[in-house]
């Protein structure tokens, strides 16, 4: 963590780059559009009895890429500082480690009898 | 302004007089001034917490005694547990981290100085609500940690648990803003050159606890919504009839719990992390290494939290995942007691008061883990979980760990708040009693554990031959409220007749210690650079530092408005919270309209003088 | 002297340039990740182990919610349109775009009660089972994060009409967009977790 | 209240009774002190004074913990040794001589991290690999031919069903020696803690949750073999509420053959009651349980014996006309209640109340009484009062003395 932050630091206080963060209009209209895309994938993996066996995984993957999406250019992540991208990594990461042990603790390990 | 050390007190108050009243408190929006409200209000707490565990002690010290009934005791040390962790330790170490972490990194405040009372305010509210239930007799009983489904609506009726559901939610509240709080301090407000591995041990341990509050508290937060929901809604979370499983409960309690035990000690590692090296003229010995042992700990403290539920059957392979995860954080710990050790090795070693204690911890403390490496051991555990082996455990290294590392805090910045000195011939008979008492009351403890002496009861009988130990640990106990007592004294005492005590009185090298002693209201006349991570002990960088920060300044920098909404919404939060207990929803909802009226005002409020 | 003078005014500095209020707000919604992290874990522990029915299968008509949760999405497009009107000044599109996340808000809040209704019907209640209790607290949740948010732009909007926002404060109207897309983001997940891996 | 105690009895072959005890302070003071070293196991033979101790195993379960804590339990010592040792140097040697001492500013040693580093890691490894094989070991079935015990928690005592003898009993377990044990733990109400430290480990006796049909409920098993006859004592260890501290238990270790005699005595309990010499009812005995008994009440007095002591047959008669039977099991009689202990062969317990008072009349009585004035908030209804929501069941104190002389004689 420390030496991204150091980089932040070294790149100085000034008044970072917010300008280039200004994407136009149209670019976030793609993005929506994408989403909107997307999320039409999923539901159509949700009713295609085929894709059943990768149904979990496929569809776990596609939104995780949406909510990367919002993070990145709707909240401007990829724009602010990096510590900014860790601190809020800390709180995801923590949270999908948590939700995981408790999915395996609850549904997976019982399948091996405990 | 050559030499720091001989400026008086009186010299350093000659350019601003500040408001002392009542409402000046109230209103407070400076960091130092709600520090020391902290710090009161937890020594209060304290001392409430520790008459119960007094009366705890006194039940026990003679086999099948019926001093005080068991509804009693349980309250009792529900009470104590819940007091002493929410009321006591946290916001004591929250206190420290308000004094000493702006001046640290050089700043004048924290980033949210509002946000700040708030906390103070909801945090004393919340304590005041939880006690209050003594009042009408419905003191929570269900153990601080609330196990399901003994905190369920047919094995505890009336309000008991509510009363301690509703104030820990209240007190998160105030634990989550306060962690906010000083990650954006730590991150945004530190002087020029005050790169993150300049920062002192004590800043960085608070910004690890920090993350821990922010991301542990949410946890217990939904945990208890959960839990008042089945209680009085019909919700069937812990409800076994309808599905519910209680062990989830504990998961979540505890994945909450665990990173809690750290947020208890790593401040007090913080503490002596910058102690010890003061009094013994070295720098830390291998400082990046206790930065990263301590990122460490608080990151894999997150992934051991089963090992307090080795005996609820979670099987083999969760046991040994727990088992290895707990086990593991052993090794930064012991990273970090070695470079303790390193740094006093071959050093010139001054033991004041403070040293000492931060000395103890490191005696002490080891003991605790060691007793906690005992317990990672799942089979071993299966032994001593629920034991007085455990409660032994805990007291080593909650009292001999997080609160002999905040004494020592105490001692050390003292001088700084006051100006005065804490009398260090009371302070080594502080040390002493402490010493004394502590390992009396809890050494014996172990074997009672081991013997079979079960904790959360109220009596033991005859047979268990357990009654030794308890008359030791119930002796114990009273020395170490001597030793309370002693520390109280003075206190008291020191607050107005301590000796006098210069900018920097222990020649520590971190910034607090380059103004002087008390801190103008402003901190620093101007924002120091900093060029090393012991900014006072390089002669250059220290002549520069000084020139800076003990200069009288023309015009005094503008510092943030009082401001008397953070009270008011801290009270409305506390309201609308209690008024659930009532079930009664209209209530609940009108009771959310002053909240949103403070939320306005405080918003519309100028947190600064016009023009700034 | 002269030092300690220039350093008098500076409370608007800050060590990485950024603004205290946007640290502290990531912080939060870090924060707020375990929150809704915890109620997901709940559900998703208690996935396929409710008692009595109804279950998830015979109630969840996902067409219905697939539309609810694109309306959502498109309200976090016309809050990231709203605030780039508010950087370039243009107050009318600003208020006409907030009003739109406002508006599509309530039109997933309608939907999704009117869901709730549906699925009382069906005799999901709170307390029926597990999978009652954990579904209606977690999205239940979420919705109160949704009004929360609408009563937010509803402030900005009040703002932005008395010109209290130039384009130098947008960074009022970034943050309120920071916590709308958050609750977003929840959404997703909780679509994909609740609704399609059933 | 002041409870009385039974010491557990030895062996019950009779040969180890409880030595007389170090009792005196003095005495007491001297074993505290060599303590630690009793921890490490070195002193097992001080075990009949700890009668709950943890360190003095009697299984082969509770045999795997005790060396796993004992090896650590020097790794720790050897662990506080360096540490103090350290400590106590740099005291001594470094104390402050003079304020002008300029120590050596050292910054670190990347050699020393990386040993410090090392060394613990190696004692963590150390420890942590026999602790998962322990893990292992001790959460397997221990073989096919077990023993079958279902445990069943209750605020604030223990029931314990033997599926395949078809046996219920309460607060007292019997066992057989050398054959290997199952329990399956459920609780009926909140988390209870099943643990006798002598035998192993505890585990807890959580309440199990309502499962789908076709799902399996998860109960929670204990394993282990008891391999010497004795009486052993145990305690919940979970925090169950108001009287947590008054829920013990003993477990009876017997020979094979003593704990077959236990159950054959079960099925003819009422039967012992007969004179010496008398055949017991062959009706009773074959009778199995959950079965309605074949006989009307006044059959069943008539067909004891009439030289039976009068208190025993009017306590019987008071016993099975008052609302003690809505709660309380009587193996062989119309008393069929399930929701407090299970009362056959009360007469052979040693203790009452959930192990926490000697069994004898005088307790008993006490008990019958007012069982909330020596247990709080136990669910049962005392004479005058109230309790487990069933009204006060008014006995006099002359039917209380017939009932205890009656439960009593249930041997
Ligand atoms: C300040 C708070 C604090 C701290 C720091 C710790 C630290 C540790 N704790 Fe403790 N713990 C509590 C507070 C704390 N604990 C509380 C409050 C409870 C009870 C809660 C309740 O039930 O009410 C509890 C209970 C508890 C349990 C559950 C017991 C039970 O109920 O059955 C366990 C089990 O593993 C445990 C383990 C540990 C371990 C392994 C550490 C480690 O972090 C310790 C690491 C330190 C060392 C090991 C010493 C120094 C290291 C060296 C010198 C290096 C060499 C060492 C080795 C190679 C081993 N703790
Ligand atoms: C910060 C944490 C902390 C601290 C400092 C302490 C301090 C002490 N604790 Fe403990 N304790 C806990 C946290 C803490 N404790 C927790 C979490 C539990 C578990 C609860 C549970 O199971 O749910 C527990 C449980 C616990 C038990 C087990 C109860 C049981 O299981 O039945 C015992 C028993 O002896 C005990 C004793 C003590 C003693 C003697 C002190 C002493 O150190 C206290 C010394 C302080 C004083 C004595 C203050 C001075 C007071 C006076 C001079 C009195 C007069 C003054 C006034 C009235 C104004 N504590
Ligand atoms: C509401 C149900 C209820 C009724 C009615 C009731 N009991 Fe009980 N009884 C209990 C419960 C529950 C316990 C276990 C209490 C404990 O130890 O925590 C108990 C315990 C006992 C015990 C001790 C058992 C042991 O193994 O230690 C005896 C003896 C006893 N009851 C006798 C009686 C008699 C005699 C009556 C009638 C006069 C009676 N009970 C009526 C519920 C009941
Ligand atoms: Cu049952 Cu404690
Ligand atoms: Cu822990």
């Amino acid at each position: 963590m420390s030496t991204d932050v150091k980089q932040n630091e070294a790149a100085g206080a000034a008044d970072h780059g917010h300008d280039e963060g200004h994407a136009s209009a149209a670019f976030y209209v793609w993005i929506g559009v994408i989403l909107a895309v997307v999320t039409g994938v999923e539901v159509a993996i949700f009713y295609i009895e085929a894709m059943d066996p990768y149904e979990a995984p496929l569809l776990v993957v596609l939104s995780a890429a949406k909510v990367v999406l919002v993070i990145m250019f709707f909240m401007h992540l990829k724009m602010e500082p990096r510590f900014l991208t860790w601190v809020f990594m800390a709180g995801v990461v923590l949270a999908t480690f948590m939700v995981s042990a408790l999915v395996v603790l609850y549904h997976v390990l019982p399948v091996f009898g405990g | 302004m050559s030499s720091v050390g001989t400026q008086t007190v009186e010299q350093q108050h000659t350019s601003h007089e500040e408001d002392t009243g009542l409402w000046s408190w109230i209103t407070t929006v400076d960091h130092k001034r709600i520090a020391i409200m902290y710090f009161v209000t937890a020594t209060f707490f304290f001392f409430v917490a520790g008459a119960k565990a007094l009366a705890i002690r006194v039940q026990l010290m003679f086999p099948e005694q019926e001093l005080i009934t068991p509804e009693v005791y349980n309250q009792f040390f529900t009470m104590h547990g819940t007091t002493m962790i929410f009321l006591v330790a946290m916001p004591m170490a929250v206190a420290f981290f308000n004094y000493v972490v702006p001046l640290q990194i050089g700043a004048r405040d924290v980033a949210f100085p509002r946000l700040n009372a708030l906390s103070y305010w909801v945090f004393l509210f919340g304590g005041l609500y939880l006690n209050s239930s003594f009042i009408v007799g419905a003191a929570p009983h269900a153990s601080w940690v609330g196990y399901a489904t003994l905190t369920m609506p047919e094995f505890s009726p009336g309000q008991n648990t509510n009363f301690w559901l509703i104030g820990l939610s209240i007190l998160g509240i105030a634990s989550i803003a306060g962690g906010v709080n000083f990650i954006t301090t730590i991150i945004n407000m530190r002087a020029p050159g005050m790169k993150l591995m300049r920062m002192p041990l004590f800043t960085w341990m608070t910004f690890v606890t920090s993350f821990l509050l922010i991301t542990a508290i949410p946890v217990i937060g939904v945990a208890l919504i959960y839990l008042g929901f089945d209680r009085l809604f019909g919700t069937v979370f812990f409800q076994p009839a309808g599905g519910g499983d209680p062990v989830l409960w504990q998961h979540l309690f505890w994945i909450f719990g665990h990173p809690e035990v750290y947020i208890l000690i790593l401040p007090a590692f913080g503490v002596i992390s910058d102690v010890i090296p003061t009094f013994s003229k070295k720098p830390l010995f291998g400082y990046p290494i206790v930065v990263y042992a301590g990122l460490l700990i608080g990151f894999i403290g997150w992934g051991v939290w089963s090992h307090h539920m080795f005996t609820v059957g979670l099987g083999p392979i969760a046991d040994s995942f727990f088992v290895a995860a707990t086990m593991i954080i052993a090794i930064p710990t012991g990273v970090k007691i070695f470079n303790w050790i390193a740094t006093m090795w071959g050093g010139s070693l001054k033991f004041t008061t403070a040293m000492l204690f931060s000395v103890g911890l490191v005696a002490v403390f080891t003991v605790g883990g060691l007793s906690g490496i005992m317990h990672a051991s799942a089979p071993v555990n299966l032994q001593q979980h629920d034991t007085y082996f455990v409660v032994a455990h805990f007291h080593y290294v909650i009292v001999g760990g997080a609160m002999m590392g905040l004494w020592a805090g105490l001692y050390y910045w003292f001088p700084k708040v006051r100006g005065r000195y804490l009398s260090e011939t009371l302070g080594k008979w502080h040390f002493w009693t402490t010493m004394i008492g502590f390992n009396l009351t809890f050494f014996p403890m172990h074997f009672a554990g081991i013997f079979g002496m079960p904790r959360r009861i109220y009596t033991y009988s005859a047979e268990l031959n357990v009654d030794i130990y308890n008359q030791l640990a119930t002796i114990g106990a009273f020395i170490f409220a001597l030793s309370a007592v002693i520390m109280a004294w003075n206190l008291v005492k020191s607050w107005r007749g301590g000796e006098k005590a210069p900018a920097n009185p222990w020649g520590a090298p971190h910034l607090e210690w380059s103004i002087p002693s008390p801190p103008h209201h402003y901190n620093f006349p101007a924002i120091p650079t900093v060029q090393s991570r012991e900014p006072l002990w390089n002669d250059g960088e220290r002549e520069a530092i000084l020139a800076v920060t003990m200069e009288e300044p023309e015009t005094e920098p503008v510092m943030p408005n009082p401001s008397y909404w953070p009270i008011l919404l801290a009270a409305s939060i506390t309201l609308i919270w209690a008024l659930v207990m009532t079930g009664i929803w209209w209530v609940i909802a009108l009771a959310i309209l002053p909240v949103i009226y403070c939320v306005f005002k405080w918003g519309m409020e100028p947190a600064f003088p016009e023009g700034h | 002297m002269a030092q300690a003078a220039a350093a008098v005014d500076d409370h608007g500095h800050t060590t990485t340039g950024i603004s205290n209020f946007k640290v502290g707000f990531w912080t939060f919604i870090a924060s707020e990740c375990l929150f809704f992290g915890t109620l997901i874990s709940t559900y998703m522990v208690y996935k396929g182990r409710a008692v009595v029915g109804p279950y998830p299968a015979e109630i969840f008509d996902v067409l219905i919610t697939t539309i609810s949760t694109t309306v959502l999405l498109f309200s976090s497009l016309a809050m990231v349109l709203a605030l780039h009107a508010v950087q370039l000044g243009k107050k009318k599109h600003a208020i006409m775009w907030l009003l739109a996340v406002i508006a599509m808000g309530g039109i997933f809040l309608g939907m999704e009660f009117n869901s709730y209704l549906k699925y009382i019907d069906y005799g999901l209640t709170l307390g029926s089972s597990t999978f009652g209790s954990s579904y209606y607290v977690l999205t239940g949740t979420h919705k109160v994060h949704v009004v929360l948010g609408m009563v937010w732009m509803a402030v900005l909007i009040w703002l932005i009409a008395r010109n209290r926002i130039p384009p130098a404060k947008a960074e009022q109207v970034e943050i309120a967009g920071l916590y709308w897309h958050f609750v977003d983001i929840i959404w997703i997940v909780i679509f994909t977790l609740v609704y399609l891996i059933q | 209240m002041r409870l009385t105690m039974k010491r557990p009895q030895g062996n019950r072959d009779g040969s180890a009774g409880v030595g007389p005890g170090v009792r005196t302070l003095g005495a007491r003071l001297v074993a505290f002190l060599v303590a630690p070293l009793l921890m490490g196991g070195l002193m097992a033979g001080c075990a009949d004074e700890y009668p709950q101790s943890s360190i003095s195993p009697h299984t082969d379960f509770a045999e795997i913990i005790h060396s796993l804590y004992v090896s650590i339990f020097w790794w720790s010592m050897l662990i506080l040794a360096v540490v103090w040792l350290l400590l106590a140097w740099v005291i001594v040697k470094y104390r402050r001589k003079s304020e002008d001492e300029k120590p050596r500013q050292i910054r670190g040693h990347l050699g020393l991290e990386i040993g410090w580093t090392i060394g613990p890691a190696l004692i963590v490894i150390a420890i942590a690999i026999p602790t998962v094989q322990a893990v292992f070991a001790t959460q397997q079935p221990v073989s096919e031919d077990a023993l079958e015990v279902e445990v069943v928690g209750h605020q604030f005592w223990w029931e314990f069903h033997y599926p395949e003898q078809g046996v219920t009993t309460a607060n007292e377990l019997w066992l057989p020696v050398d054959r290997p044990v199952n329990l399956r733990l459920e609780s009926n109400d909140v988390i209870h803690s099943f643990w006798v430290p002598k035998l192993g480990g505890k585990r807890d006796v959580n309440p199990v949750p309502a499962v789908r049909e076709g799902q399996d409920p998860k109960y929670n098993w204990l394993y282990f073999t008891p391999q010497e006859t004795g009486v052993f004592m145990g305690q919940c260890a979970e925090f169950c509420g108001q009287s947590h501290a008054l829920m013990a238990m003993r477990v009876v270790v017997e020979s094979e053959e003593g704990f077959q005699d236990w159950v054959d005595r079960w099925f003819a309990s009422e039967g012992a009651a007969l004179p010496a010499g008398a055949e017991p009812d062959a009706e009773t005995e074959l009778q199995m349980p959950g079965e309605e008994p074949d006989v009307q009440e006044d059959e069943e007095l008539q067909a004891v014996d009439q030289d039976e002591d009068p208190m025993v047959t009017l306590g019987r008669e008071t016993f099975l006309n008052s609302t003690c039977v809505a709660c309380h099991g009587v193996e062989g009689t119309s008393a069929q209640g399930v929701i407090g202990p299970n009362l056959t062969l009360f007469g052979a317990r040693s203790t009452l109340g959930a192990g926490i008072m000697e069994n004898n009349r005088e307790n008993l009585v006490r008990w019958i009484i007012d069982p909330q004035g020596i247990k709080a908030a136990v669910a049962m209804p005392g004479t005058e009062y109230p309790g487990g929501n069933w009204p006060a069941t008014g006995l006099s104190d002359g039917e209380v003395e017939a009932v205890a002389a009656y439960l009593l004689s249930l041997k």
